[in-house]
């Protein structure tokens, strides 16, 4: 493992802020979600841009999505990079948050600003900008998008772990319930299994239900340095563990069951943070579940339940237990590129005890997870202490 | 947020732009043998032990040159994974809803995405036999092969 | 498609044009802009409230000062020009994918009682092209039929 | 300044060939290319790689997350990467990244990569949709505009800044032909100065299409290495000593109060002790898209007040062999492969710090 920052340098995340998550923001431009965060982080913080306040900015977008190239050139005003650093991470904001951490264990930066947004409402549907994902010659003729690449991923799990669709049903109305005492959420509508059950079937095994909705948002944190977090908050908290991992690009060429790049994530994450017992050594974990299947899926993993014993662990409650997606997770509603993002911003919450009727009392260790690509094909993991 | 809510409204529009996208000569070699030959190449990567359907210059892994490794795989092999489409799109190459299928060929060692055209009331399931059956058409992609169908 | 070059193997190519529909949010600050052009051929520009300026396009925030740009002011329709570009390259409109006629003029002109640097970017009607320059009067003329777009403004005239 | 928490080194670095015409490769063997070389050049196999980074622009190729699709050419299988973009400045983001991630302690040899495969797109198309869809996109040219020229006629006279402009191509070109890697390469003969920009199309006012850099197809790879690899490996080391990024207001108007160019350059002396530019710095690799803002620029760069640049360029001072080699490399004018294009200035940079480069004669800094 290589060196950290010296004497005892760490990365603090003082101050968060998301906008509420919706299904069509039409009413305002990414520009104005974007503002609304960062304002509420000023706020939180008493932050100005400029010397001795936030240096840089790292944000998160991605051109497709906002049909726009460079599409960072549009929100330099707003995330106060006019005469300043701002660097843009084209993927999940995990990795945003992967990158921003990095320019302060470096020493290039004290205190950065992570802002992140993204409008699906915007395209005429999401899948038409994930299917340009795939090469133009061998995937994109056979008509693959990110939801085919996660059925044909959610079958091969299901196959191989005996996970049903009761279960995963089971996933979505927990997800729900969870949502309704999340203020941001989107999806907070009850629903019975048996009505999940019943939802039209996009691409067996997935469900309608079992699908992310469509949804805008964004959202902001403030990522300081030690020497600099106690002026910014008496709460932070703190990034202890950051890994992350590519897979193949072919879906054929994966074992789509399994979780070798999220496993290679998990270990480097948990190497740096000290984690040995991932089973027990979270009080908070976030899984960005796209999909309801990958709530088991990324749960092995992560290792917080025994390779290919998914279907055991909900059946044992392990979500409940493990205290998995408080938030409602991604299917209650989170743009694709924010998902992990949301995650890490949900861990920060429930660690500095903000979370209300949904808090974990006394947590003090959170996991929070990303994934980016076709069925997951790169994956981040990031711990977090308080 | 700063002005009214009112003031705010939608504009329909597009992004549009043209592209053209080359397969290279690795892709154009496996693309022309099926466009015009029926034949299915792939590349073995000797260090891997490893056969790859589409084929590549070079071998992800292991960083090995492939270009002088080609073999020929079958045009018929099994299922390893599948799903059964039922949203509409409109690139994809068929009125949902269409069975997409990973298959692996007979020499094969990575399956790959493609559609599977079941018969009447026919399932698909992990392990059955499929063969290509090639576009009428000359195509300058994957769907040179037309589709999957179920072995008899 | 194939790209058979001389004496080489073929070499496959696969030329498309790719469109994804969309929904433009104006929000309300370039709503509020778009709504004036269309409803009263006006030129508004918001203002920073600290510093002062005008913003064109108006924007949500003032990047030098970070606060909301909430004043309102008309401008124009008349004005110099600041800069200008002539045209001669072809370039596909990748709002509607079609190719663009040339030559033409693009000019940013500084409206009449503009605070600090925001001229309005636009096309120039200059049928005699050695008559553009910096410094040149010219005033807004506005489309006939308007829908909430940039094209509600037809184009700059100069004023002869 | 700041210390670093650890210092970082370029220890190797590989291209593609750069042409318009790369229809032999697709994207990731594309990017292969500059990857198998740049592991050449560190003496490094991937294994020893620990971080893969990926930029370039997703419109010019319409390749959404298209790190995904490349990892069959960037070697990140089964390795921890990032992605970013920041448009033509992608490169040196992915530079000053690389820095930060092996600085930070994450990662001791990260692999930058910067892509674009221009001919499969349509670049000015692709830079036009930077520009706001309800303000400026059925307006603006792609990166094509007159204004660098009227500013510099404006300053400079119509004949002393034309002659400017087209030196400067000529010297790049000059520069270019010593380098097999770029791309175009015309032998323009100083003979025919005065035809050589009457003779090519117009494209925006006085900007012609001898001054406008290439679409290029092609990849960039650099390799970053933490002082301790360094030493174990005994590589030639390239120091990174110090990164600057500074953005402005998106206006789209041009030559608006103070060019980020300078407040650039001036924050990036001040911490590095730089009081005399022209004379500390040895060589200096610049993204230049076209000649008339190559010379603007660089009195921008070098902080110049009056017409010192121009008479860098008209006494041949920014040519190899003259006191400020500027581009040895031939620069953007003869090679833009855009998300590659400011790595490679990277990258030719840190070669000419190590003497790497045979053909070309630099003082060493």
């Amino acid at each position: 493992m290589a060196k950290h920052r010296g004497a005892g340098g760490r990365v603090a995340i003082c101050a968060v802020a998301q906008t509420k998550f919706e299904r069509d923001k039409w009413q305002v431009r990414f520009q104005g979600m974007l503002w609304e965060v960062v304002e509420k982080v000023l706020r939180q913080t008493g932050l100005q841009f400029g010397a001795g306040g936030i240096e840089a900015a790292v944000t998160v977008s991605d051109d497709v999505f906002d049909a726009r190239t460079i599409s960072d050139g549009a929100i330099t005003d707003v995330v106060g990079a006019h005469h300043q650093s701002e660097e843009k991470v084209a993927a999940d904001g995990a990795q945003g948050v992967y990158y921003a951490a990095a320019t302060i264990l470096s020493n290039h930066h004290d205190i950065v600003l992570l802002a992140g947004h993204c409008k699906e409402s915007q395209s005429a549907s999401r899948n038409q900008i994930t299917h340009l994902a795939f090469d133009p010659f061998y995937t994109r003729p056979v008509g693959l998008d990110y939801v085919a690449a996660a059925a044909l991923q959610a079958q091969a799990y299901m196959a191989r772990t005996g996970v049903t669709e009761a279960q995963l049903a089971d996933v979505v109305v927990r997800s729900r319930k969870w949502a309704r005492e999340n203020p941001v959420a989107q999806e907070t509508a009850a629903v019975t299994r048996e009505q999940a059950l019943a939802a039209p079937m996009l691409a067996a095994p997935i469900r309608q239900s079992f699908m992310y909705p469509v949804s805008d948002g964004a959202i902001a944190m403030i990522l300081a340095s030690e020497e600099r977090a106690a002026e910014l908050t008496d709460r932070p908290v703190w990034i202890t563990g950051l890994g992350n991992c590519y897979d193949s690009f072919f879906l054929g060429e994966r074992d789509l069951a399994g979780n070798f790049s999220l496993e290679r994530a998990a270990k480097k994450a948990y190497e740096m943070a000290g984690v040995t017992h991932p089973t027990d050594a979270f009080e908070v974990v976030e899984i960005a579940d796209q999909y309801a299947h990958q709530q088991p899926q990324y749960a092995e993993g992560l290792a917080l339940c025994p390779a290919r014993q998914g279907a055991k662990w909900l059946a044992d409650g392990g979500p409940e237990k493990q205290h998995v997606n408080r938030s409602g997770g991604m299917l209650a509603g989170n743009p694709l590129i924010l998902g992990g993002m949301a995650r890490v911003a949900e861990a920060v919450i429930q660690l500095r005890g903000e979370a209300g009727s949904r808090q974990v009392p006394g947590a003090k260790r959170a996991l929070a997870h990303g994934a980016t690509g076709p069925a997951g094909q790169l994956q981040t993991v990031v711990v977090l202490e308080n | 947020m700063s002005g009214e809510t009112e003031y705010a409204y939608v504009v329909e529009g597009k992004m549009a732009l043209p592209y053209q996208y080359f397969a290279g000569a690795v892709g154009s070699k496996f693309l022309i043998a099926l466009r015009d030959e029926k034949r299915i190449l792939g590349v073995r990567c000797p260090k891997c032990e490893t056969t790859f359907v589409p084929p590549r210059q070079t071998c992800e892994r292991c960083f090995s040159d492939l270009t002088s490794h080609w073999v020929d795989v079958g045009s018929s092999g099994e299922i390893t994974g599948y799903t059964v489409i039922n949203y509409k799109e409109p690139y994809q190459p068929k009125e949902p809803p269409y069975v997409l299928a990973l298959i692996k060929l007979d020499g094969a060692d990575t399956p790959f995405a493609h559609i599977l055209n079941c018969a009447d009331g026919a399932q698909p399931a992990i392990g059955m036999r499929v063969r290509a059956v090639f576009s009428k058409e000359p195509k300058d992609n994957i769907l040179a092969i037309s589709h999957f169908e179920l072995e008899p | 498609m194939s790209n058979k070059k001389e004496g080489g193997p073929e070499l496959i190519v696969s030329r498309q044009i790719l469109s994804i529909a969309q929904r433009f949010s104006t929000g309300p600050v370039m709503g509020r802009f778009l709504r004036e052009l269309r409803d009263n051929k006006r030129i508004m520009a918001n203002k920073c409230p600290k510093c002062g300026r005008h913003q064109l396009p108006p924007r949500e925030v003032c990047a030098l000062c970070s606060v909301e740009a909430t004043e309102w002011e008309e401008l124009g329709p008349e004005g110099a020009i600041r800069d200008y570009d002539i045209v001669y390259y072809s370039s596909p409109d990748p709002l509607t994918g079609e190719t663009r006629e040339t030559p033409y003029v693009l000019c940013w002109a500084q409206l009449d009682r503009t605070q600090g640097d925001a001229p309005l970017w636009h096309l120039l009607n200059a049928p005699d092209l050695s008559k553009v320059r910096r410094g040149l009067r010219v005033r807004v003329v506005f489309s006939e039929e308007r829908d909430g777009t940039m094209g509600d403004i037809k184009y700059f005239e100069i004023i002869e | 300044m700041k210390k670093k928490n650890r210092n970082v080194a370029i220890i190797g670095s590989g291209m593609s060939k750069f042409s318009s015409h790369r229809e032999e490769v697709n994207q990731p063997e594309l990017i292969h290319e500059a990857v198998v070389e740049a592991l050449e050049d560190a003496h490094l196999t991937m294994d020893d790689v620990d971080c893969v980074l990926h930029g370039n622009m997703e419109l010019f190729e319409m390749v959404h997350q298209p790190d995904m699709w490349h990892v069959l050419g960037t070697g990140a299988w089964g390795k921890p990467g990032v992605r970013l973009t920041t448009g033509g400045t992608t490169g040196a983001t992915l530079a000053c990244a690389a820095d930060n991630l092996v600085a930070s302690g994450l990662h001791d040899v990260v692999l930058a990569i910067g892509f674009e495969k221009l001919e499969e797109g349509h670049a000015t198309g692709g830079i036009t949709n930077m520009a706001d869809p309800l303000w400026g996109r059925s307006l603006q040219t792609g990166a094509l505009t007159g204004t660098a020229a009227q500013k510099l006629i404006e300053q400079f006279g119509e004949e002393r800044a034309k002659n400017a402009a087209i030196k400067m191509r000529i010297i790049m070109d000059e520069h270019a032909m010593r380098n097999e890697k770029a791309h175009r390469r015309l032998r323009l003969d100083r003979k025919y100065m005065k035809q050589i920009a009457t003779q090519t199309p117009p494209l925006v006012g006085e900007l012609r299409m001898i001054h406008m850099c290439s679409q290029s197809d092609g990849a960039c790879a650099v390799i970053f290495a933490s002082e301790d690899k360094v030493a174990q490996l005994g590589a030639n080391p390239a120091w990174v000593v110090d990164h600057e990024t500074v953005h402005r207001e998106e206006t789209l108007i041009f030559n608006s109060g103070k060019s980020t160019h300078r407040v650039a350059a001036e924050r990036l002396y001040a911490r590095n002790g730089i009081t005399d530019p022209i004379h500390q710095i040895d060589v200096f690799e610049m993204y230049d898209p076209s000649a008339w803002w190559g010379v603007d620029w660089l009195g921008d760069f070098l902080l110049c007040e009056s017409d010192e640049h121009v008479k860098m360029v008209e006494n041949d001072q920014i040519a190899i062999e003259g006191e400020f080699p500027l581009n040895p490399s031939g620069g953007v004018q003869a090679s833009n492969p855009i998300g590659a294009t400011a790595l490679v200035r990277v990258a030719e940079a840190a070669m000419q710090v190590v003497a790497r480069r045979a053909n070309t004669r630099c003082r060493v800094m």
